[in-house]
């Protein structure tokens, strides 16, 4: 008898597991794939090798302007297969490490699928595992709409998803792109980046629709400025092969690629759980604060309950249902939940968009500071972007940061401890950021948000 | 007869619940925190101020 | 009649007269050289910018390994010249940009010497200036300590100071660095990082001696592991024109460079304010908490009060003084000045180290997390490092936070805003982290701090 069965080895599982096993929990984990999820293997981690590679190869094409010479431009050739080895050992090293920690921890890992019986039962091929507590971690995959032809090209494999994209022979000429969230994004980026002619379809106005709209369109602009054909307001009707036709402005026009990637949102992976008596909708398993489902002592976390698809958030979650079932009430703060977009420059943000506060009904101080005005940024030849801070008045609470800048991923850190302690734009202004930093754009901001900044 | 010794305790809180506790002329010393590590958050300040005020007698 | 007068026009000076003008204060500004002091035409920002080249030329010659094919290193060359005319361009931007912020808040610029007549009267050229508040903002120089024979060999040019590192006509084939404090080391990893055989010489046992011990050993290996040549425990006998006598262990040895970087602190800028009776010593001009002299009225800011020789302090001692002159009393925490090396990889430290943590008898917890351990640092192929948190005891609130990592100076002040909120390790493993990201190894540590880190 398990205290914690945990059912999917992505980040939301395999971290419950462990966190489990070190409060002193007798643990198990079942895993049909790959110990990881799709984060480590087909997700964050992946993509964020190829995006390395990318930037590297960009920064050597600006070798003269850093003063290095002797590149041949037109000798230079991208080596697909070694950029896809280096992720594959990245990959490899980072899953070899997380099934060491499992073990080291004395979690009991099972591969194969695990079939829901009842909340105490989980069978794992000739295997009858039973327990007092059910942790769901059975993450998401690709929804794939039903779009005429759409099938018959993944099929062929000119559409693919997100998976294809990683495995792809080498780097297509053209892709087209279906849908403008942050795996299109991020995509876009690497494969505009390598070389690749990429179009990127998009619904809606515009691209990134969770994100503020002023830093959703910078980037939009700067994507575009690099090369990439972004059509909004674009109704995908039919796919043909390597042609998508789409009506856009009341016409139909019709865009082709060598690849075609569809990333049109993500489904939750709640098939076989009938047995259990769960509810559950389209968007994922329900779940109260505790991280419960409406079954007791059975919880559901990571991407399968639904509220956000990210890697963090579904570590979090493990912990927390953990300590749940360790008798503590442990809930999560959805409004500090950061978010990232590793394009280049990259985009990272945390709490309320502008939008959103206003909506809440907060009375609002919006400052906003520019990267071109960064000693540091001019110093690195990366001046594209902005922070943007978001604070009520009255204390000067801060309710969200954004940002738009070459390392922005790094710095959104100190706005969610920042956030997290309830602190205030004085805060932030008062401690002192080191010179030259693009962590002072913060700083600069926060002045702003008070009173004036200096450098701007 | 037993003394007791109460140890003077830092109070952890928020730079929001330190104004607010201010502002409702809330004793930052008497509420139980309930944020990572005990400290003081704006909502159990809030709470406090709202909860009816009880007397307290003092011993001298 | 002013209502302040701030003589010197770097990070401090200009800072302090931006912050008089937008408070109201009728201001005037000093310079007798370049606006932007030290910092910004010879320190922080073109150092930066080299540093970024030379990043650059690293990654360049990584090229295969990130799957960029076609690089011939033979033919690879370093363009000296184009790398000083960015570096120019960024300091002539900033340094116009300043100029811009100055006169845009209505700051009364004097490009001339600042002769100190009395406390409210300073002499620049044909002009005489009144005021009611001094700030006294004249920064630091090199010191040049007397040892046989150097000064002839500056004057031959061969050895040198860090201002003559920034002009050299060319990358020398051999330098020898003369002190192992921060920038030292950062002109070391340039100069290695370009080709250069570098002999750093160190009179103590390490380099960087106000950095925490553990961090500085690291780094040191690491730059003696990417080829510079440090000689610790060597005391500095003679220099015979290209050629440094020294002391080690008993023995007479020398070492001979191209050029000598001389690089063994640096004195403040104290003369000619006899006149003012003004209290200083070796380090600098005397201050209260309050950043007054002893002479009412009369404040010091910056390198040249000899507190420490740092930028971002300097400017946050100028916003001080003018909150002081306006009536505020307003102090600075010097326990939470951030310091950075922008070394390969960077260090960037906040508080105390563990060993002064100890001296001052706090029941101490030291937390570590290796970079070895972190998604994105595998994803980007830069691995080395580890973060250092030390809290104390009772509450877990931080007393110190070490990091060594390649963007560890963008990371830093996550732990400068926990600090400045009295945050514990509780507020920072709650806080949730972006996957993946570097600031991912502070939760970890602050986690490892309370209990466990998940991924170690
Ligand atoms: C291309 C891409 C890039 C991304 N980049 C980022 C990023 O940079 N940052 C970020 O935060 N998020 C990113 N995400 C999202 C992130 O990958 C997910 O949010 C995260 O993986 C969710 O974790 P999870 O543990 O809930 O589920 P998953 O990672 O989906 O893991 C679920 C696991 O459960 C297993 N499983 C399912 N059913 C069963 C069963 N019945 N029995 C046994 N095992 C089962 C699956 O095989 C899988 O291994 C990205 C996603 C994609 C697709
Ligand atoms: C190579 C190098 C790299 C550095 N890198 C960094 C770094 O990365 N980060 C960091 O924080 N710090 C760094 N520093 C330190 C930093 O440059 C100093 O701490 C900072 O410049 C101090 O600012 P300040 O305003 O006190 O004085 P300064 O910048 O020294 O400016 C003083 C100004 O006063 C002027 N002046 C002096 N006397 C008079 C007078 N009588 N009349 C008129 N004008 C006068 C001078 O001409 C000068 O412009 C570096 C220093 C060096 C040398």
């Amino acid at each position: 008898m398990y205290d914690v069965i945990v059912v999917g080895g992505g980040p939301g599982g395999y971290v419950a597991a462990i966190k489990a096993a070190q409060l002193g929990m007798k643990a198990a984990l079942v895993e049909k794939d790959e110990i990881g999820g799709v984060c480590l293997n087909w997700g964050c981690i992946p993509t964020k090798a190829l995006l390395k590679n990318a930037r590297v190869y960009q920064e050597i094409l600006k070798g003269d302007f850093f003063g290095i010479e002797g590149i041949e431009k037109n000798n230079l050739k991208i080596n697909w297969e070694q950029m896809g080895n280096r992720k594959d050992m990245v990959v490899k090293r980072l899953v070899n490490g997380v099934k060491g920690l499992l073990k080291k921890n004395g979690v009991d890992v099972f591969m194969g699928t695990g079939i829901f019986k009842d909340k105490e039962t989980i069978v794992v091929g000739d295997k009858i595992l039973k327990t007092k507590h059910l942790i769901i971690a059975t993450g998401s995959r690709p929804s794939i709409p039903n779009i005429e032809g759409l099938y018959l090209s993944m099929e062929k494999g000119i559409a693919i998803t997100s998976k294809g994209a990683l495995q792809l022979n080498a780097v297509p000429k053209r892709m087209v792109i279906l849908g403008g969230g942050v795996i299109s994004v991020e995509f876009a980026t690497l494969f505009n980046a390598l070389g690749t002619k990429v179009t990127l379809l998009q619904r809606s106005s515009r691209i990134l629709k969770d994100t503020d709209e002023e830093l959703a369109l910078a980037l939009q602009k700067h994507l575009i400025d690099q090369g990439v054909q972004i059509i909004t307001n674009c109704q995908l009707k039919k796919v043909e092969e390597d042609k998508v036709i789409c009506q856009v402005d009341g016409k139909e026009v019709n865009y082709s690629g060598e690849k075609i990637l569809v990333s049109l949102g993500r489904q939750p992976n709640v098939e076989g759980m009938e047995s259990l008596g769960i509810v559950y909708d389209k968007k994922g398993i329900k779940v109260d604060a505790y991280l419960e489902t409406n079954v007791p002592n059975v919880y559901a976390i990571g991407d399968v309950n639904g509220k956000y698809q990210l890697a963090h958030l579904a570590s979090a979650e493990g912990i927390t249902a953990v300590e749940n079932i360790a008798g503590k009430k442990s809930s999560i703060n959805y409004k500090l939940v950061p978010s990232c977009i590793y394009s280049f420059p990259e985009l990272a943000a945390v709490g309320m968009t502008e939008a959103e506060a206003k909506e809440e009904g907060y009375d609002v101080v919006v400052s906003k500071f520019p990267l071109s005005a960064n000693g540091k940024a001019l110093a690195e030849g990366e001046s594209i972007g902005f922070v943007k801070i978001i604070a009520e008045k009255q204390y000067g609470e801060i309710l969200g940061v954004h940002i738009m800048a070459v390392h922005a991923t790094d710095m959104i850190s100190e706005a969610v401890v920042s956030m997290e302690m309830e602190g205030t734009v004085h805060d932030v202004a008062k401690a002192i950021h080191p010179h030259p930093t693009l962590s002072e754009i913060v700083m600069e901001a926060a002045h702003g948000a008070i009173d004036k900044p200096i450098h701007y | 007869q037993e003394t007791v010794v109460t140890e003077k305790r830092k109070v952890l809180a928020t730079p929001v619940a330190r104004k607010m506790a201010h502002d409702l002329g809330v004793d930052l010393t008497t509420i139980r925190g309930t944020g990572p590590g005990g400290r003081v958050m704006k909502a159990d300040i809030r709470a406090a101020a709202e909860r009816p005020q009880t007397i307290t007698t003092v011993d001298s």
